[in-house]
């Protein structure tokens, strides 16, 4: 399976996110400057954390107006899975591929800690590695990850189990505890933990990697015949 | 030259995490008159004259400058000095 | 405006305007005799801050002189950027501290944010990937409005800084007292990791190579003598005005990335960050160190606001900016780096053999001054020192000894002191994780960050007690460098070197130069004994406030190597029912 | 219940990166005649009507709103409606 990572003019978790695809997962993985704006080669997109264009104006918006989104949208069409992590989820919002928006965190404060998250749908192609109702501890690292939208866009969320991940204790803010939610259609997934920060043992958590594994198991079933 | 001055705040019904914090904040200092807080942004900028210029602001504003899922927009354009 | 020119040379030496750049009589007529003629205004301002102690250390000079320096792990010691350490692999540990305590006391999120940028561009201009920083924070008892909200603000701006480049805080300390009210210290410190063959230095070589300019454009930040040029404003547009310096992460964050990029092509000669009194040290630095000149074309720099003087120019502390010496000839493939994140590289200057440095603007020469004068000559001061009265008679006393009864109550009662309390309020606002290499995170004694693809971790800390200090500067000293090497060795590591961050009151004063002296011996000491030479460091003297100095504060920031991760040791219990062992007396 | 809006503002001189990023964007998105942008705060907050309603204003901009170190405020004080 081939990984595109996307790193914009201040995305800072570009390189973790590629070690986790190609280290700790051991699936073929590129970094791919936002300005090389074709995103035909790669069996899925991981949009990285970190502070595209400083966080300036809002998290995400300057990024969301590059010319890669309008590839993103193309990709996301296809089918192709995307991931967005932390600001990567934000111009997931920010471009519109998400419903929904960021507000600042509830005590207006970066926080960076682990969480324990746990998994409302194991039915997508993300989390299909996790139980259902697991408990997973993912760290997050966010001034603005008070996700938000309004109640006839939840009560849809719901509707269509569109909430992936809930935190057990929202740190933020967040609408309905919310941590990560995905399309309709199922192949874009943003949310605010890290996921690529909790792929070994020493480091404090292996439970991120379920995520990145559920996402090579299903691109196995789907696309390599016999596997 | 145009001076464009922007001003971006939440809609009704967002909560407003900075507005509640500097209530409060005036509110311990011992202006216990002061009810609810607002917080939004506020923007300058000058730009070249021309005919499209208020559809050129306005498209910016929903483009790039507010985000009307969470935020509403209004604007002027005054004659503008460069500083 | 009145511009520098009107000034006349004559006017500087009637009128002693060197007095309020912070020369003396007779340091100008040192430079009087360098030039062989009156130094004009924009000359005598370059000499003001390369002459400062914070560029020519010529207080502390002779103290520093007593640090170890040496030792089979040292790869580059003071005198560059940051100082390097061996760890093995052709792999080196590239580290510094950095005090901006003035800055934050007046603009507390701006100063620590800037103090950060600052440090991290050290490590990077020497080609290190910044992989860690910690920082060491003073303060008065939060019981004041104006504390709490420096504090805060401190906090919030270390945070805001280096979440957004991308650097983990792994760890500091925070210390409060009431010595500090009026001057906090913020010291911070960046730890790089660098392969030793890339190893970059701020040299401007080769007769006729390009210097060039790249980062934010150059404002009128931190130029406090502007207020010459700016006499004449009225009142109105003088407060609508500021020279405070604002960072911006995000063009950091752009440097860093290009810089990294720039130090592999063969092009780049020489690579300096332009830090405090910035296009001045950097470009006199740059060519005095490689024994050549610099000529200059101010028009060439990119300005930010309009009508700067040479003067402004030269004097300006706007952050972000880096200098290249660049093969000539070879210029665009280091423009086409930089392209490709949106910055401009730009020619500003060019390497002579004549050891001038030669400013020219509006195609007027306004500045040429002899260039290893400005980097080399400063004077150096021997301060007198004196035995303070308070440690005289401190030292008399019986000691004393606490009677405790209720030991609980004593214990919570010691857990309620903020300096000892939890920092979790501080550090859990700082991104400890980013680069995924955080093997521990603050809350232990030591960070530790692994060396990824490799079977070793490095440990970093900071340490001062300048409680104990003050008690007895040079035991206090000793103590400092301990429990930095206590706190390595405890996370498992060899303890290998240290960087400090040297904080005094007015050396002018008898007693404070006293403080300096003993704990400068007291920490060589201990440096000797542990084997822990001192790499790289900074000084920060007048922290004062009413005339009252702080706590002698020498900060020591010390860094580590696990030879195995299996060597990596929390210092929080594991399991139920392991044994604890109370070691030392 | 009066409303007061205040505007508070980067001082002249204060390098503003937030402006900056906003310019650069809004040039790469073709508004190339948009010059310099400068980001500032929008705040509105309502307030007991007082006798030195005025002088309240002004020292919650000075000691809280704004910080005079790098930043100007001014403020207009309007009849408030409670939303
Ligand atoms: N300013 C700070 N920034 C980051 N971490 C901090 C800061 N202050 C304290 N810490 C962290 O909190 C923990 C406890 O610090 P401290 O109370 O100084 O402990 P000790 O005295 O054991 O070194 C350490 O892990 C330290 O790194």
């Amino acid at each position: 399976m081939k990984f595109a990572v996307v790193v914009f003019p201040g995305s800072n978790c570009d390189r973790d996110m590629y070690h986790a695809a190609k280290d700790a997962l051991g699936e073929e993985t590129e970094l791919v400057w936002y300005q090389d704006a074709n995103l035909d080669a790669y069996d899925a997109i991981l949009l990285p954390g970190g502070f595209s264009y400083g966080d300036y104006l809002r998290s995400g918006a300057i990024a969301s107006t590059s010319a890669i989104v309008t590839e993103l949208k193309k990709q996301a069409e296809k089918g192709v899975p995307i991931l967005g992590v932390c600001n990567g989820f934000q111009i997931l919002l920010e471009s519109g591929l998400l419903p929904g928006a960021m507000l600042r965190n509830k005590n207006l404060k970066f926080m960076c800690r682990f969480e324990n998250l746990v998994v409302e749908n194991n039915k997508t192609m993300f989390s299909s590695a996790y139980k259902k109702d697991e408990v997973v501890s993912i760290p997050i690292a966010h001034g603005e990850g008070n996700y938000y939208c309004d109640p006839e866009t939840l009560a849809e969320l719901k509707a269509n189990n569109q909430i992936v991940f809930t935190y057990q204790n929202n740190p933020n803010g967040s609408v309905s505890d919310i941590a990560g939610i995905i399309s309709k259609e199922g192949n874009v997934l943003g949310m605010m933990p890290h996921p690529e920060r909790a792929v070994e043992d020493l480091l404090g958590s292996a439970d991120g990697l379920k995520l990145f594994q559920s996402m090579l198991e299903n691109w196995r079933e789907h696309y390599v015949a016999g596997a | 030259m145009k001076k464009v001055k922007i001003h971006i705040t939440l809609k009704e019904g967002v909560l407003d995490p900075q507005g509640k914090a500097v209530q409060n904040s005036l509110n311990t200092l011992g202006y216990d008159g002061v009810g609810e807080v607002r917080v939004g942004k506020y923007m300058e900028l000058f730009i070249e004259d021309s005919a499209d210029i208020e559809k050129q602001v306005e498209e910016m504003c929903r483009k790039l400058l507010a985000n009307p899922v969470i935020e509403n927009y209004d604007y002027t354009i005054e004659e503008g000095v460069t500083q | 405006m009145l511009q520098a020119p009107e000034i006349t040379p004559e006017m500087v030496e009637q009128d002693k305007l060197y007095k309020d750049m912070g020369l003396t009589d007779k340091e100008y007529d040192m430079i009087k005799d360098i030039m062989g003629r009156k130094p004009n205004f924009t000359e005598i301002g370059i000499f003001s801050v390369m002459w400062s102690e914070h560029c020519s250390y010529k207080t502390s000079k002779p103290l520093l002189s007593k640090f170890p320096t040496e030792g089979p792990q040292v790869i580059q010691g003071p005198g560059e950027g940051a100082g390097v350490v061996d760890i093995g692999d052709g792999q080196g540990v590239v580290f510094k501290v950095e005090s901006h305590n003035h800055p934050s006391a007046v603009e507390p999120y701006q100063g620590a944010a800037t103090g950060v940028g600052g440090i991290i561009r050290d490590v990077f201009s020497m080609g290190a990937r910044p992989i860690a920083s910690l920082n060491s924070l003073r303060f008065g008892n939060l019981n004041t409005g104006r504390v709490k909200y420096l504090f805060e603000e401190v906090v919030h701006g270390i945070a805001g800084y280096g979440n957004c480049v991308g650097v983990p805080t792994v760890g500091g300390e925070v210390q409060f007292d009431d010595c500090y009210e009026g001057n906090p210290l913020v010291n911070a410190m960046a730890v790089g990791l660098i392969d030793t063959k890339d190893i970059q230095k701020g040299i401007a070589a080769g007769l006729g190579n390009t210097i060039m300019y790249v980062g934010s454009k150059t404002g009128r930040d931190g130029i406090h003598g502007a207020t010459f040029a700016s006499e004449d404003l009225s009142e109105d547009s003088e407060s609508k005005r500021s020279n405070v310096q604002v960072g911006d992460p995000f063009m950091e964050k752009l440097l860093i990335e290009a810089c990294l990029e720039v130090i592999h092509s063969d092009a780049l000669v020489g690579i300096q960050d332009m830090g405090a009194a910035g296009l001045t040290s950097s470009a006199s630095e740059m060519a005095s160190k490689a024994g050549m000149g610099m000529e200059m074309n101010l028009d060439s720099i990119p300005q930010r606001e309009e009508n700067m003087t040479a003067y402004e120019m030269m004097l300006s502390e706007s952050q972000e900016r880096m200098l290249l010496c660049v093969k000539k000839g070879e210029e665009q493939e280091i423009v086409d780096i930089f392209k490709k994140y949106g910055l401009e590289a730009v020619a500003v200057g060019v390497v002579t053999d004549d050891k001038m440095f030669r400013l020219v603007h509006n195609d007027e020469v306004v500045a040429d001054i002899p260039v290893d004068s400005l980097a080399e000559d400063a004077p150096i001061f021997y301060k007198d020192s004196k035995v303070p009265a308070y440690y005289t008679e401190y030292q008399a006393m019986p000691d004393y000894v606490p009677a405790v009864n209720d030991y609980a109550g004593a214990l919570k009662k010691l857990l309620l002191q903020p300096t000892i309390a939890s920092k979790e309020y501080v550090y859990d606002q700082y991104d400890a994780m980013v680069q995924a290499n955080t093997v521990l995170s603050p809350g232990s004694d030591a960070a530790v960050v692994r060396i990824r693809d490799y079977d070793k971790a490095i440990a970093m800390t900071t340490d001062c007690n300048s409680r104990y200090i003050y008690l007895d500067p040079e035991v206090g000293g000793k103590i400092a460098v301990a429990e930095a090497a206590r706190n390595i060795v405890c996370s498992g590591a060899k303890p290998l070197a240290l960087t400090d961050g040297l904080n005094f009151g007015n050396p002018d004063k008898p007693e404070n130069f006293w403080q300096m002296e003993k704990s400068v011996e007291g920490m060589s000491a201990a440096s000797l004994k542990l084997d822990t030479p001192v790499i790289s460091g900074n000084v920060s003297l007048y922290n004062e406030s009413n005339g009252q100095a702080i706590f002698p504060t020498p900060i020591v920031g010390m860094v580590g190597l696990h030879a195995s991760l299996k060597d990596i040791t929390p210092s929080f219990f594991q399991q139920e029912g392991d044994v604890i062992y109370l070691i030392g007396d």
